[in-house]
């Protein structure tokens, strides 16, 4: 019996405008990890891994834990082999993740998002829109971002996100 | 003076020397048989109708600011008879064809035009929908024809068939649907009222109900005390601050309309065009403007003045679906004061206080409204009895469970 | 118009879903009179000033939010979370 | 007429446009208003109601005169100001509201009936026959009246939106403006100044001005190159801040493309949500005209248009000019056109006490009662005192003092003060909040007043975000007092216009006045002043000003002034860019897509979602065919079809169960491991919210599906429910609706299907569920089915559902089955009488849908309070029944039901068909519907009407269930 073939979300190759690359990056492993009201701290210790707080992504041995929301993280990386005080879901095949990288990123993103992205650095997420999609959006660093948004809307968040890039590109053309 | 051709050409010869005020500009005076607080469309109709159907002249409509300062004159001035609920259906058929002898019975033109109104569907399931509400409407003895995407096309050519978002699987027309000047029915109505003698009183606003023994005796103004053995309170937008005065809490929130008029174009669109799957709705006003409208901003509020996401919202929507307006330019959006009621529908209906009467709760479908709520309005005030149109607009039947909910929303003031 | 969610920060009305006044916290028991259930989902003080009512952050954190402000200038005097736990 | 050696246009860069058909040079840096005029072209317009011939009046985006179509290669744009219009070479641009042309419009009959055609006119008239308004009256207005035209072709242009944020947001670069970012931009904070104009500078580019002993655009263009050094300083040039919003919010428009050819991707316009901290207004301030007779000519112009038009753009409307104005602002523009060789024939000015004015004759105590040139000013005619005298010119420049450009500050229902000083409106503190007004905008008119005012706004605002700025030396410039005698109108018997766009004079004011309608309000309203595309800019005040005078009121009594957003006009495409075709709303995708396309089948929104319609197979010529295949394979063999697009909430917690127990009407807290409870949803007003299944998949961990439609919905409510009413259960709720694709897989082979799929029999009683591995994959299986049939759902992870799907009718079809799409699922569930979001559509009680019994008497659930109410139950509401056709007859969704022999009223409509479908099995129509006291009706016969589409057919009244009513196929 054949086994059945995984699929990725979109299987578009890599989109480069203005220096800036937008990719469809692989699956990775995501796990949610909502705790019990008032079991934050003990999902903590269990996990061997701070609780992020709102609009913070935890790195430790090669996992992050990602804030998503009021109470839950998205672990990204291992799922938790040890039970948890919290509802764990696996939520790999749920989001869509692309990235953005490049000097326009951020006024990719300013066509996109309504968030203030001025001072952004390493470490920061925020949940929020990306249009009318919702998006969590995390930082690499200043001009590198990731952006998770439904798997079922890959297509058109990767539509919007080009068609942002691809304005940004024309108005630098003008002064190029 | 009675308006005509006529008069005008004449008029015009002399100058136009000759036009009187349209209304006079009386003194309150210390007691009448009946006061109507608020000089709206709605109260103002209250006033005409109570005078011409019920012989009442010794009236007065109170009015804080300039008549019609309401949503009378800030709305998308749609007059419409499509409602399918039996309450609804009744009421505004009466006031379509109350509308359909305005001119002649105010002698002013209200510019009542019935250019026909398309209700666009866009699923199966939508046009069952509106299937059950054209039947209703033709088992009203209103009009409703169910066009489907061709027929729409006919009519709306410049639609956008191929792309947009949310296909458009058909159309409910109601030929008799169309639009009105909006501030010639508050001056039609208030020049009439004023003709059979009632007081229209400018700045003069209610400070105060007073109650006696159960009974309203009169009302405290910023212009004195004014007795009176009935009041209706006629002030959609202001109706929970209002009622408060008689100690009285309403099923009412208020929230935020906006509506949209760009600058003048020549004729392109000559429907009232409804879309299915946003808030958009969007006329051509006959000085050229296209006028438009979405949903509530949403959240309660008595600012008359909106946000931008539904600024947005509604321009989206008019792009998917007529993206022949984008060069269109909006000149000037505003915002009006919507009593929202939790189950979509309004309210004519007595209070707990004898001879203190209650009209609001208009949602947003108030304008339309202006001529059957001040008809029933008026026969309530008059007689104590609901006319039979407006009987299921009672206060209590949200406390009953006899709703009239046509957006089938539910108990939730801002979705209807 | 802008929400500070107490999780999110500052953000713009349309990652807001707004409900309705926070009578809705109040919840009559199941024994309640029928007056009480009435007053609980139909009637309003409907201030023209400042009140309190229910946001959600959709496009957000998911958190419930009970904003008090006011209705005639648009003031946001405070946002805290329904079921609190905020940061 | 262009002057050498005057203006910042680039003579080396020489362009070319046409207007009305005729080709014209001009210059790089010019706009169509300055090249038409250096053209020689006087008459641009036609005005809105009396059809009368227009020149240019100002040099802004408040022009009311020169609108314009402007062409594109696919499209035009109608009511384009060509003051703003920046030419480019190939521009092409034409004259509107005229007919046959601008030099010829037979409308111009207008002018001469006039009188008849006075404020208000068409409320006293064309009410008889009544039939004649939509007939007659009403189409001969709509045409003669509107300005451009629309081409009625879909605007392909390219939009966009975008955000930004800042620590201060400065808007309008003048000197106030630009003063105020500098100081702001050196102290740190983070900067977005904006300008509606190509270049910045305000009035120090129109005014031949010095600061700090250098020409004034010198000392701008200094300030422009230490700004571009300064990262935290954003400069947005074509940029009109158009809308001030809550919370630091405010809308602008850039036009990013209109000034050159189109590019692709270059959008045209840009419309930016800024959100900033603090605000300053450095908008400036507007000229205003002086009503007098016919002052509407073309070559009577606003006196400060003058001054831009020459030092701007090097050009002049004419050759002998004279000025009309009661400030001194006028004086400027007299010497700059004096020392660039124009004749200044005279200068005007009502003030007794005015100077003279070296080079030209002042006529002190003076006005101009009147112009003559009907196709371009030819003379005036001044008075004073008594006596009048006529003076050949043919231009004439206007100022009627200046109005602060305060718009903004209305925008949050902010009210503007009257000062008397200034003869204008001011604004008032702190009406729009973090917001100051600086420099003219708030009536400080000199230029060092402006530089002062923008240094001290920012000073101020810095302090606000706590930061302390150095005081720096102010730059020197002209600190001249403004004097000003108000003068609104010259008295006369004839026209005198107030509103230039919409035709309004000051006769149409006095008339409103002499009707009663003396409040400002109604004034407007009546004589539509203020409401054609400047939006009152160049006429509210002056309009107020002679209500005044008409009621013997003072301005301040009459009332005040008020703008609405926008500042100026936007188009619908800037602010709804995105929202064109597709983009209006996201698209959701199966992981099933590609394979249903692949087999060719429709595909339909459900939702954002596009589910399959049906699976036409070779010789299908109807969607019918295919249904009723479809459904008689899925009642014979077995049918797939995807249904990820349910809401799946998993739900884990100790107290999950008494949580299902709340949300729910019936009880799920004792349902066993490893089974699967129909459950229904209430609203707490107690009608039905949504109906779906609950599985429990451990002791703690439960699987919630949704209807479509309310997925997003109910994940709301019970976080609702949750955090309002039991924030401290332990219990969580995520959805994983996305995580993965589930199939149903039904009919009487549905379990060999399984079977095979599985390598395994599923071993699950109905309504039963477990963890299973398919081929190699861990997913889950659920016994339920929506078709009647035995039918099992089967999930994998979402990336493994296009191959599944596949392998799922790959296998399907080895037995005779196959895929189907909505209209076969649709006719299933009316056979068996399930119901969908057609039925509870939000109107529908539990008892409504003979779902009474599952709202548990023994426990509180969300919405039964208030599904006790009197009016929510009983013999007269509408109860769900099944009908048949008692002939073959089609039946429609939508119809009403009436008892044989009542007559077709809405009194008696005794209730409405919700779902129709033809049942190849049981060879007829069916229907869901809701009738009244229907369940107490079984047997009836009913006349179901149609009227919308002419159906009329006798129906016999059932249950709602066609298909094996008692379950036993389900069971089997």
């Amino acid at each position: 019996m054949p086994d059945l073939i995984a699929k990725p979300a979109l299987g578009h190759a890599p989109l480069t405008l203005a220096g800036t690359t937008l990719t469809e990056e692989p699956q990775a492993r995501i796990t949610a990890i909502a705790p019990f009201p008032g079991q934050t701290d003990a999902v903590a210790r269990a996990l061997g891994m701070a609780f992020p707080a709102p609009g913070q992504v935890v790195e430790s041995g090669g996992r992050s834990l990602v804030w998503a929301g009021r109470d839950i993280a998205f672990l990204i990386g291992d799922a938790p082999t040890v039970a948890l005080a919290a509802s764990v879901t696996d939520q790999s095949d749920a989001w869509v993740t692309l990235a953005l990288r490049g000097p326009q990123a951020v006024a990719a993103l300013a066509r996109l998002v309504s968030l203030d992205l001025r001072r952004v650095q390493a470490g920061q997420c925020f949940r929020t829109g990306l249009n009318h999609m919702p998006l969590v959006l995390i930082v690499e660093d200043a001009d590198r971002f990731r952006l998770m948004t439904f798997r079922s809307m890959a297509q058109t968040a990767w539509h919007e996100v080009q068609d942002a890039l691809e304005k940004v590109a024309a108005r630098a053309a003008l002064t190029a | 003076m009675r308006y005509s051709g006529l008069k005008v050409f004449t008029e015009g010869l002399l100058g136009n020397r000759g036009w009187k005020p349209v209304w006079r500009d009386p003194a309150p005076k210390a007691s009448y048989d009946a006061v109507i607080i608020g000089g709206g469309g709605h109260g103002l109709a209250t006033a005409y109708y109570l005078a011409k159907n019920h012989g009442l002249t010794n009236i007065a409509v109170l009015e804080k600011g300039y008549l019609g300062s309401g949503n009378i004159g800030r709305n998308t001035t749609i007059v419409r008879a499509n409602y399918f609920l039996p309450g609804n259906s009744e009421f505004y058929s009466h006031s379509m064809k109350l509308w359909e002898g305005l001119e002649a019975d105010l002698n002013y033109n209200v510019m009542h035009s019935q250019r026909g109104l398309i209700n666009l569907f866009h699923s199966d399931g939508q046009r069952d929908a509106f299937a059950r509400r054209g039947n209703a409407m033709i088992n009203q003895g209103d009009d409703a024809i169910l066009l489907d995407r061709d027929g729409v096309r006919e009519l709306l050519p410049y639609l956008d068939f191929d792309n947009t978002r949310f296909p458009i699987y058909g159309g409910l027309l109601h030929p008799r649907g169309g639009t009105a000047r909006h501030d010639a029915v508050a001056w039609g109505y208030a020049r009439a009222a004023d003709r059979r003698g009632v007081d229209l009183i400018q700045n003069c606003e209610v400070t105060g109900i007073d109650i006696a023994n159960g009974r309203v005796t009169g009302v405290q103004t910023t212009r004195g005390a004014i007795r009176a053995a009935k009041v209706g309170m006629v002030v959609a937008g202001r109706s929970s601050q209002v009622a408060a005065m008689a100690g009285l809490r309403l099923p009412i929130e208020s929230h935020i309309l906006q509506a949209f008029v760009t600058e003048g174009l020549k004729p392109v669109i000559d429907h009232v065009i409804s879309f299915g799957m946003g808030h958009f709705y969007i006329s051509q006003s006959d000085k050229g403007g296209l006028v438009f409208g979405g949903d509530l901003d949403f959240y309660a509020s008595y600012a008359a003045r909106g946000n931008l996401p539904m600024v947005e919202h509604v321009m989206e929507a008019g792009m998917t679906l007529m993206p022949m307006i984008g060069r269109a330019r909006v000149l000037r959006s505003w915002g009006g004061i919507m009593d929202m009621t939790p189950d979509g529908s309004p309210i004519i209906d007595k209070t707990p206080i004898d001879g203190l009467f209650i009209d609001a709760g208009w949602n947003y479908g108030g304008f339309k409204a202006v001529p059957a709520s001040g008809f029933c309005m008026a026969h309530l005030m008059a007689t104590g009895t609901s006319h039979p149109v407006a009987a299921r607009f009672k206060l209590n039947r949200f406390a009953t469970g006899h709703i009239l909910d046509e957006e089938g929303t539910g108990s939730q003031h801002n979705l209807h | 118009m802008r929400l500070t969610c107490p999780f999110c920060g500052p953000r713009d009305r349309r990652e807001f879903h707004y409900y309705g006044a926070a009578d809705y916290l109040n919840r009559p028991g199941p024994e309640a009179a029928a007056s009480a259930w009435d007053d609980y989902l139909h009637n309003r003080d409907n201030p023209a000033g400042v009140t309190q009512d229910l946001w959600y952050h959709e496009q957000g954190c998911a958190a419930w939010l009970k904003v008090t402000r006011n209705t005639v200038t648009h003031e946001i005097l405070a946002v805290d979370a329904v079921a609190g736990g905020a940061a | 007429m262009r002057i050498d050696s005057k203006g910042r246009i680039d003579r080396s860069r020489p362009l070319t446009f046409v207007f009305d058909g005729t080709s014209y040079a001009g210059f790089k840096g010019d706009t169509l208003a300055s090249a038409l005029m250096a053209n020689n072209v006087r008459v641009v317009g036609r005005s809105f109601k009396y059809h009368r011939p227009r020149g240019i009046l100002t040099a802004g985006s408040e022009e009311p005169n020169a609108l314009v179509e402007v062409l594109g290669p696919s499209n035009q744009t109608p009511n384009t100001r060509a003051t703003m219009q920046e030419l480019f070479e190939g521009l092409v641009a034409r004259s509107q509201n005229r007919w046959p042309s601008l030099g010829l419009d037979l409308l111009e009959v207008n002018d001469l009936a006039a009188p008849f055609l006075s404020a208000g006119f068409y409320y006293k008239t064309f009410m008889w026959p009544r039939r004649l308004w939509e007939g007659l009256y009403e189409p001969l207005i709509r045409r003669a009246a509107g300005l451009g035209r629309l081409s009625g072709k879909h605007d392909e242009g390219t939009y966009e939106k975008a955000w930004a944020h800042c620590d201060l947001l400065v808007i309008g670069a003048g000197p106030a403006g630009l003063m105020a970012a500098l100081t702001a931009a050196r102290a740190g904070v983070d900067v977005i100044l904006c300008d509606e104009s190509s270049e910045p500078g305000g009035r120090l580019l129109s005014d031949e001005g010095a600061i700090d002993g250098l020409p004034a655009a010198d000392w701008v263009a200094g300030v422009l190159a230490e700004m571009a050094s300064l990262p935290n300083l954003r400069l947005m040039t074509r940029t009109t801040v158009t809308g001030a919003y809550d919370d630091g919010t405010f809308g602008a428009l850039e036009r990013v493309g209109l000034h050159r050819r189109p590019r692709p991707n270059l959008p045209r316009e840009c419309f930016w949500r800024i959100v900033a901290k603090r605000s300053i207004l450095a908008a400036g301030a507007l000229e205003r005209a002086i009503a007098f007779e016919n002052n509407d000519r073309p070559g009577v112009m606003m006196a400060s248009a003058l001054s831009t038009y020459l030092n701007r753009y090097g050009v002049v409307p004419g050759k002998r000019i004279a000025l009309f104005a009661n400030t001194d602002s006028a004086r400027n523009t007299a010497r700059s056109l004096m020392a660039a060789g124009v004749e200044v024939a005279a200068i005007i000015d009502p003030r007794e006490d005015a100077a003279e004015e070296p080079g030209t004759t002042v006529h002190r105590g003076a006005v101009v009662a009147r112009a003559r040139g009907r196709m371009g000013l030819r003379e005036i005619t001044i008075r004073k005192g008594a006596s009048e005298t006529r003076l050949s010119v043919d231009c004439l420049g206007v100022s009627g003092g200046w109005n602060p450009t305060l718009h903004l500050t209305c925008h949050m229902n902010g009210r503007p003060r009257w000062s008397a000083d200034l003869a204008a409106f001011v604004p008032n503190d702190g009406a729009i909040p973090g917001m100051l007004v600086a420099g003219a905008a708030n009536g400080s008119f000199s230029t060092h007043g402006c530089l002062a005012a923008g240094a001290e706004a920012a000073r101020a605002s810095l302090a606000a975000l706590g930061m302390a700025a150095p005081m720096a030396a102010l730059p020197q410039a002209e600190d001249a007092p403004y004097a000003i005698a108000p003068l609104w109108q010259v008295p006369t018997k004839k026209r005198a216009w107030l509103d230039f766009a919409n035709d309004v004079t000051t006769k149409d004011v006095a008339l409103s006045a002499q009707e009663g309608f003396t409040s400002v309000e109604h004034m407007k309203r009546y004589t539509t002043q203020g409401m054609a595309p400047d939006q009152g800019k160049n006429s509210n005040v002056a309009a107020l000003a002679v209500l005044a005078d008409a009621t013997g009121r003072g301005i301040p009594e009459t009332g005040t002034t008020t703008f609405r957003p926008p500042f100026a006009p936007v188009s619908i495409a800037a602010m709804g860019a995105g929202g064109r075709g597709a983009g209006f709303a996201p698209q959701r995708f199966l992981t099933s897509d590609r394979a249903s396309r692949d087999r060719h089948a429709p595909m339909i929104e459900a939702g954002l979602w596009y589910r399959p319609s049906y699976f036409p197979k070779p010789g299908e010529t109807t969607w019918r065919e295919s249904c009723d295949r479809e459904v008689m394979m899925v009642r014979s063999s077995v049918g797939v079809t995807d249904v990820s697009t349910l809401g799946k909430i998993d739900i884990q917690g100790p107290d999950a169960g008494r949580f299902l127990d709340f949300v729910y009407t019936n009880t799920f807290s004792t349902l066993p491991v490893g089974r699967v409870r129909y459950g229904l949803m209430l609203r707490e007003d107690g009608h039905v919210l949504d109906d779906g299944t609950c599985a429990r998949l451990g002791e703690t961990h439960w699987l919630m599906t949704t209807t479509t439609a309310a997925a997003g919905l109910v994940m709301r409510h019970l976080d609702f429910v949750h955090q309002a009413f039991c924030a401290d259960w332990q219990v969580r709720f995520t959805s994983v609706t996305e995580g993965w694709a589930q199939f149903a897989v039904a009919g009487p082979r549905a379990r060999d299907l399984i079977t095979s799929a599985l390598g395994r029999a599923p071993g699950l009683p109905f309504m039963g569920c477990s963890d299973v591995t398919v081929q190699g994959i861990a997913g889950r299986l659920f016994r339920i089915s929506f078709s009647g049939e035995e039918g099992y759902e089967i999930a994998v992870p979402t990336r493994y559902g296009e191959a599944l799907f596949r392998d799922l009718i790959a296998r399907a079809e080895t037995m005779g089955g196959g895929p189907y799409g909505m209209e076969a699922l649709n006719v299933l569930r009316i056979e068996k009488g399930f119901i969908t979001h057609a039925e509870i559509h939000g109107r529908t009680t539990a008892c409504d849908i003979g779902m009474e019994k599952m709202v548990s008497a023994k426990k509180d659930c969300i919405g039964k309070a208030a599904a006790a109410r009197p009016g929510m139950t009983g013999p007269e509401r509408e109860q769900l029944v099944g009908l048949k056709p008692l002939t073959d007859s089609p039946i429609t969704a939508g119809a009403h039901l009436f008892a044989q022999g009542a007559e077709l009223t809405r009194e008696n409509s005794a209730g409405y068909v919700t779902s129709v479908g033809y049942s190849p099995l049981l060879k007829s129509h069916l229907a869901l519907a809701f009738l009244k006291n229907g369940r107490a009706r079984h047997g009836e016969t009913i006349r179901l009407v149609d009227r919308l589409r002419d159906i009329d057919v006798l129906c016999s009244v059932t249950g709602p269930v066609f298909h094996d009513p008692e379950g036993e196929k389900l069971r089997a």
